[in-house]
């Protein structure tokens, strides 16, 4: 459940400088040819991890993409002190973020196709789930839901957040009684888990997609591998606990690297198609709700089921992606 | 008072003065391996109980008990933790951890619940998870994450009962209720205060402070909101008189089951989904945050003081309607 | 799947003689005295196979049992021959037993509350499953749900009957179709395994129960062992395949000793009481239709829940239960 | 002609005399491992498909594989037991012999055909389901149990085709279709003719006479009511050409789920269930009956002949009515 702070730094993610040194390779890569491969090297596919911002706007159709409530903000409940006091850590994560919180979830267009979108970033305190990452999750829920849409949650984090206590825990509740609902109106949720997906997010969420991807050499775990080696002294296998572990477990349908995560994510939403009263059969196209809802938020032409049709880069900037 | 309140009841212990070490006292309290768990609180509460067994997928896990009860006349389901009264009893129910096994046992416990119209009990009463690769590899997240699941829109009531450690994602797979009760010396919290204590202060040994950080006392929970009811134990402590215990517990179970059995299962079932779908305070950025609450040891014993004859309250009506956002 | 014939043979189940041997303790034991222990050992707790009549005449309420659609008969749909022909089979085993085919179903009642209850005969051609067996399975099925009563199989049978080909395996598609439908009628299933279940039986109803019952040291198992040890090469554990093999790997609920199965099954039934009409609250007690055709069956007294109300002996005798 | 129905046209196959070595070729025939396997025909029939794997339990079963497919348009989920066609895919498939994961992988996408409204496709080709310990304890039987009732109820069309050797249970748990459709030179058994042979016979070496004995060939199975279109192999055999046998199985499968596709669920479900429902004949015994059937072979040569040209049937129409209880 807990974030581990002892995760690579966010330094690597977003260095200062020109070059980054590759953890997979010791390879030097030059920033600018590393965003241009996604943030994946190229000598050994090592994929790094990306903001929410990046990772948006991989995924959906340039300039689709709409954030809702941005402004949402964690308050400190608890009183927490540890090391730091929960309102320095959140500072020092606003800061370097230009987050408010964890999570950035909005409505956008993949192949001109509406969908709504949750996207974690673990530069903010290990992208843990606090109330504003669960309460994010549950309107991306909510929307798709309402509308009909399919709901994609992209997970990255080191678990629930402990400085909000019990309430994180609670997430866990919030989180899946929302996708209990947009599962039984038959309503698609594709999971993508990227490195680290662990605790509370790979223990409600982020495990039960209609189709669960993985980047590639993901971390995806519950329990710490302090406390699966630690506690219980367990010998843990090269290779535990990684994408390619669930995998082989049958936890994760397709690994996929990130350069076709797109493409993957398109061509799965071309057959789950959210029934059009949840009963009965399918749409033969999107439903007219959806497309005057498309229309009106991101100026993308309806799908029309084959594929590329792009919406147009206008009205949203990407630059809005995470500044709500 | 205060001491009770922090569940310092044990022969021996020392009255400390530090409220941090009150509060681990009290987290030693709920750990008491002498507290009566699932199966001798349902022996002493119901009438006759079956117990079933096994997930239908791969075992039977012995550190999750399920079975069916007769409490007064009513047919309920029970499910709950089983740690182990002395050392052979906790080896054979590993410690009272629980492998995936047990979570998909309690979900096809909780279908016949569904489906037989029988209220469903949980006992939560956990450290956590088995953190084992036993657990891990065969989806300990997954089977939790679907009990969880599965208890947020079950159409029957459900009253969770913490009776002594609420222990993270693996005591929520269980906890999932209408109802959330919580014995007086129980605690509840989102990770281990030694784990809480080791990622967070670096250090194992501040876990008396990650303790009292996360308020994890059965009345700091109920100010929080999360638990409904807290239910005084007697005597020294609920391992002194398990019975009167047993008896305290079906008391409120049996209440909070009428009250929930004249609901209408529709309601019920949103009722339950907005309890839960309302937890956890924010705000909105455009509006002043409010300044960090830092409640000072008074206040927070002033705060279990004020709650702790804590009575009944009527979901549906206090949980139906949604806080203000900035509630806390 | 298949019949394995070479089963105990059917004289330990039903001996000429006086005595029979324990095969459990071999000690030798005295016919009489072991009806009075309902055929189990008093040593060493021995099950002996016994048949669907005597499995009845345990079970339920004296005198309560009515036999249905005992006429039923199987028919040589392909002309089988293998050492023998199946018509020859079939009458040597319909000689031997008094049974038209390896099981009887009818209704009855239990602690006064009626039932719908299918019982195999290991007797009769190894209690193989063909198409008689599947279609008393199903009527037995289809009458819980008419009627709204709990379902109650006690299984004891080798497989799918192969002289019967591919219908006996259809009688896996009939059985389970018609338990789907009970099931999701929520009306109560109990099944109750006994020495053997196994083949097309385990991989059927019998392992689909609300609540799987079976009794101690039955043989259970899908794969025959021939097959299992011979075929892969494994080495098989003691205990492999028998009832606390399956409890310990999660599939049967309870081992329950015969002295103790009708109690059991009572217990059992008052907790699962199907709802009045499939999806809401419980009914208070039977519901009218099954209280009049409690009646109008057994003549018993209407259950109140509470136990012990026996039928009167009258109306059908025992001796019909396998006689139809 | 006889040669062809029976599937003996391998080179270097003895053109037997014996009915019993006919049958025999037949399935010798049905196990060619050059065969096309569920992944050669999906994507000799598909314009794209995606691969799903694993149950969300234990595993991925590489015995089974699953997944979307594309076909001429329509959205179909595709789901078929998957053989190896050399000794290094044989060890990597467990030599297309399926554990529990392999069917509870198959239910949990047969939920997503149901829930996206996506009719199902099967290719059964199985010796039968893994006979070791291994399936055994983790629950093949269950597993097996759970497909076919599932697949009796599912709120989508299916379409299964036996493309090779339809064994036992194990086939049959991806085998509950509206409509069951096999290549010509397939089997279905209820047990291997060894198995029959080895328990009946008590000698694996009369698995001819076995095979013999139980109607194994598409063409009898299609007489016997259980399979309701026979496709004719191109060639020599399926093997010979996969790309038409493909193109085949596609024209006849788009055809049956263009019909299935217009009935309403309800009735599509009711027709299936029916269909199964009257299965297997009896007589009821206070009438005569009949004398047993001793079909011969040139009866039964007979009976392939005039079926071999088969043409789809619509189910719900022939199935809808249940045949007289003395029909056989
Ligand atoms: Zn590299
Ligand atoms: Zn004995």
């Amino acid at each position: 459940m807990p974030v581990r702070l002892p995760f690579r730094p966010r330094r690597d993610a977003y260095p200062p400088d020109l070059w980054t040194k590759c953890p997979g390779c010791a390879e030097m890569l030059f920033n600018k040819q590393l965003d241009k491969t996604l943030r994946v090297c190229p000598h050994c596919s090592h994929h790094f991890r990306i903001s929410a911002k990046a990772r948006i706007e991989q995924l959906v159709d340039p300039g689709s993409f709409v954030e809702r409530d941005a402004d949402l903000t964690p308050v400190d409940a608890l009183g927490f002190v540890d090391l730091k006091t929960y309102p320095d850590r959140l500072m020092a994560a606003q800061l370097a973020t230009g987050l408010r919180d964890a999570a950035v979830w909005g409505l956008a267009a993949m192949a001109g196709k509406p969908i709504s979108m949750c996207v974690m970033d673990f530069g903010f305190i290990g992208g843990s789930m606090g109330s504003v990452v669960g309460e994010k999750v549950a309107r991306a829920g909510e929307a798709a839901l309402a509308e009909r849409i399919p709901l994609l949650i992209v997970s990255s984090s080191g678990g629930a957040r402990m400085q909000e206590g019990t309430y994180s825990l609670m997430q866990l509740v919030k989180t899946m009684s929302v996708v209990e609902r947009v599962k039984a109106a038959r309503v698609p949720f594709i999971s993508v888990m990227t490195d680290p997906t662990t605790g509370g997010v790979f223990a409600s969420f982020a495990v039960v997609g209609d189709v669960n991807l993985a980047e590639p050499n993901a971390l995806i775990r519950f329990a710490g591998d302090r406390v699966s080696a630690g506690t219980i002294g367990e010998e843990l296998p090269p290779g535990y606990q990684r994408a390619e572990f669930w995998f082989s477990h049958g936890f994760v349908d397709r690994i996929v690297p990130r350069a076709r995560l797109r493409d993957e994510i398109i061509s799965l939403l071309g057959f789950l198609i959210a029934p059009l009263n949840g009963h009965s059969e399918p749409p033969t196209g999107p439903t007219s709700r959806s497309r005057s809802f498309l229309n009106a938020l991101t100026g993308a032409r309806s799908g029309d089921g084959n594929g590329d049709s792009r919406a147009s880069e206008t009205g949203q900037t990407r630059g809005e992606a995470t500044n709500g | 008072m205060v001491d009770r309140l922090l569940g310092r009841h044990g022969p021996g212990e020392s009255h400390a003065a530090d409220p941090t070490d009150a509060v681990w006292a009290h987290v030693q309290q709920a750990r008491n391996l002498k507290r009566p768990h699932t199966l001798e609180l349902v022996k002493a509460m119901a009438d006759e109980f079956i117990e079933l067994h096994g997930d239908r997928l791969f075992g039977d896990d012995s550190a999750i008990v399920a079975g069916l009860a007769h409490i007064s006349g009513r047919r309920v389901v029970v499910i709950g933790f089983q740690k182990g009264q002395d050392t052979e009893e906790n080896i054979r129910r590993n410690f009272g951890l629980p492998h995936p096994e047990g979570y998909r046992k309690a979900m096809r416990v909780m279908d016949l619940a569904e489906r037989y119209a029988m209220p469903v009990l949980t006992f939560v009463d956990v450290q956590g998870a088995f953190p084992g690769a036993a657990a891990e590899e065969r989806g300990i997240a997954e089977a939790i994450a679907k009990s969880v699941g599965m208890m947020s829109r079950l159409r029957t009531p459900i009253v969770s009962v913490i009776t002594g450690e609420g222990g993270s994602g693996g005591a929520l797979g269980l906890a999932v209720g209408d109802t959330i009760v919580a014995l007086e010396n129980s605690i509840y919290s989102v990770i281990s205060p030694e784990g809480c204590a080791a990622i967070l202060w670096r250090s194992g040994e501040q876990s008396h402070q990650a303790a009292m950080a996360m308020k994890v006392t059965a009345g700091e929970q109920q100010e929080l909101g999360i638990v409904d009811i807290v239910i005084p134990e007697p005597g020294e402590g609920a391992h002194t008189d398990p019975v009167e215990t047993a008896r305290r517990i079906r008391e409120v179970v049996l209440e909070r089951f009428d009250v929930l059995g004249r609901i209408p299962l529709d309601e019920l079932v949103e009722a339950r989904f907005k309890k839960f779908r309302v937890m956890g305070p924010y705000v909105v950025a455009d509006r002043p945050a409010p300044p960090p609450e830092r409640t000072g040891i008074t206040d927070r014993l002033r705060g279990l003081l004020s709650n702790m004859p804590s009575m009944p309250s009527l979901p549906g009506t206090r949980r139906d309607v949604p806080p203000g956002r900035e509630e806390v």
